[in-house]
């Protein structure tokens, strides 16, 4: 039922949703994140390697940028239609938005994944 | 005296002429109540105290030149719904 | 008591211009709209719109000390001097304190603010319960003074695209309607990225509505809706597969 | 003609409406407060992504870029954006979850969303004070 609501059959809705789930996703993530560094407290290089290693902490770092890609272009999108009224200047600065977040999320993908 | 002579949503004009409108009704009102010689519903006479549906139960019609008043009766036979005889309205 | 009022004739003046009035008020006058006649009496240039003078017609909304409300029913006791006036935020000034409700209307017009059914019309009134009637209270009660509508940020931002809290909170009250038929419809209307989703739940407009209606609410209401039309969409598919089957 | 040029006139008068959209004069309650406020952080937050991305990769590189990191961090000015950044975060969380709390219709009411609104703030800034105090 959520599922379809992500179709393209429904525009708002699905932005609106997604902006919500990554937004539950990413919130989950942080409390982990604050949680692990609390425990463990890195300090020296080795232990922050050591933070950084296991598997399944990159790949739910490598979710949580995806999931940031989306709620920001969603977030950012929103700030410009509402305070730059000139189309030209509006597309042009989403255009530079989709970009900078896929370099991002290239570079992210490098840092979790490699 | 108006002093706003302005073309945009002048409302103190709007009012003026709306009192101007208001003396009219208000004149028509008064012709038509000292003429109607009999009491009924919110129009009470001290001097006609009685409901008087031989003579009355007509509209009145008032015109502005010389303030004359004429008369119209009251149609008795609705299209739709069964007619309410008129009747002293007693609480 | 002293006032600092919005003036602004396109007859006259380039730009809009605050101008003070310093009014002597009598016993008696206990409502702004009391003391804006006052005024009136004094410079009858003033235009501002009223009508019902308590609270009904939601003529004379007006930014009253930066907050909407309406003239009539905005005590004066209430209000910190100089009480600055000014027209609703976000919509032409046509003049004063007067502004173009065009857009405003428009955006109500297009929810269909109406009953629609398409069955054949029953001897008498089409009827509903009382639990489905109650569904109603706090959506029904709307004035459209605009006074929601003129203090929401995202209204300011699009006025040509949100419909706004009033308009939303009528499509609402349509659909939480036991009569009405188009609840599909209606959705639909609303789907378009810009015309709904636009609400961030700032609640500005809860903030000065002046019949205490929560517009915020109804919109968050419309989403659960889209919810469950497209679960009973689910369900329906599923049963045309059964039928299919069968 | 006159007729003509009368209709212009009023046509311009019509296009040159002004609008009062002075936010200075509009009031600023506590709940458009945290959703402003919501918004600034979120934006804040998403214009500091690269130099995240930036330091999260110096110091996985070597044990040196690591100690000038850890060093940079340590400069007062840094801690103090860091702080602010710490601030904003916290805020953007808060008030998220407060976002998402209202879409399930829970306090939505006026007094119960500008309740909640005054518990974000203090909730973003008591977050921050006591990383700033584990910091320091």
């Amino acid at each position: 039922m959520v599922i379809e609501l992500l179709t393209k059959r429904y525009p708002g809705m699905r932005a609106w949703l997604m902006q919500r789930l990554t937004a539950l996703i990413m919130a989950f993530y942080s409390v982990m994140l604050l949680g692990r560094i609390l425990v463990l407290q890195p300090a020296t290089y080795e232990e922050f390697l050591g933070f950084f290693q296991p598997a399944w902490f990159r790949i739910a770092s490598w979710l949580f940028w995806i999931c940031l890609s989306i709620h920001a272009w969603l977030g950012i999108r929103d700030v410009f239609k509402d305070y730059v009224p000139n189309m030209y200047v509006r597309s042009l600065l989403l255009k530079i938005l989709v970009l900078l977040l896929w370099v991002y999320m290239a570079w992210a993908s490098w840092l979790f994944l490699m | 005296m108006i002093q706003d002579k302005s073309q945009v949503f002048n409302t103190a004009r709007v009012e003026a002429l709306e009192l101007d409108n208001l003396v009219e009704v208000a004149l028509a009102t008064m012709h038509a109540a000292e003429a109607r010689t009999e009491s009924r519903g919110a129009h009470c006479r001290e001097d006609f105290s009685e409901r008087d549906d031989v003579n009355w139960l007509t509209h009145s019609l008032y015109y502005r030149e010389g303030h004359r008043l004429a008369y119209k009766p009251v149609r008795l036979k609705p299209q739709t719904v069964a007619s309410f005889e008129p009747k002293p309205r007693v609480y | 008591m002293k006032f600092s009022i919005y003036r602004f004739n396109p007859d006259v003046d380039k730009k809009p211009y605050m101008q003070d009035y310093d009014v002597v008020l009598e016993d008696g006058d206990q409502m702004l709209l009391d003391a804006l006649l006052r005024i009136k009496d004094l410079d009858d240039s003033l235009s501002l719109r009223k009508s019902c003078r308590e609270g009904v017609c939601g003529s004379d909304s007006m930014n009253i000390n930066g907050k909407n409300g309406l003239a009539c029913v905005t005590k004066l006791s209430d209000l910190d001097e100089p009480v600055v006036l000014r027209p609703m935020p976000g919509l032409p000034v046509i003049r004063d304190l007067v502004v173009d409700m065009t857009q405003f209307f428009e955006h109500y017009n297009s929810v269909k603010p109406y009953l629609i059914n398409h069955d054949a019309p029953p001897e008498t009134e089409r009827l509903q319960s009382p639990e489905d009637r109650a569904k109603l209270d706090g959506l029904y009660e709307c004035i459209l003074c605009g006074a929601c509508t003129t203090s929401c940020p995202s209204f300011w931002w699009n006025p040509e695209t949100f419909v706004g809290p009033a308009g939303l909170m009528q499509a609402y009250r349509f659909m939480a309607d036991s009569r009405d038929q188009a609840m599909d419809e209606r959705l639909e209307n609303l789907e378009a990225p810009d015309r709904l989703y636009r609400c961030h739940n700032i609640m500005n407009c809860v903030d000065v509505c002046p019949k205490k209606l929560n517009p915020s609410l109804a919109i968050a209401k419309i989403k659960d809706l889209k919810f469950e039309q497209a679960r009973e969409h689910k369900c329906n598919a599923k049963k045309h597969i059964e039928i299919k089957v069968l | 003609m006159q007729n003509n040029e009368l209709q212009n006139s009023q046509k311009a008068k019509v296009k040159n409406r002004p609008k009062n959209l002075n936010l200075f004069t509009i009031r600023l309650p506590i709940n458009a407060l945290v959703s402003i406020l919501h918004r600034a952080t979120g934006c804040a937050l998403f214009l500091v992504l690269p130099i995240i991305l930036l330091l999260l990769q110096l110091s996985l590189s070597t044990s040196e870029h690591f100690e000038t990191v850890v060093s940079i961090l340590h400069s007062p000015l840094i801690k103090l954006f860091m702080l602010g950044l710490a601030w904003a975060f916290f805020h953007h969380f808060f008030a998220g979850v407060r976002h998402l709390a209202m879409d399930v219709h829970w306090m939505t009411s006026l007094m119960k969303a500008r309740c909640t609104s005054k518990i974000v703030m203090v909730l973003g800034v008591l977050a921050t004070l006591v990383l700033a105090v584990k910091l320091w």
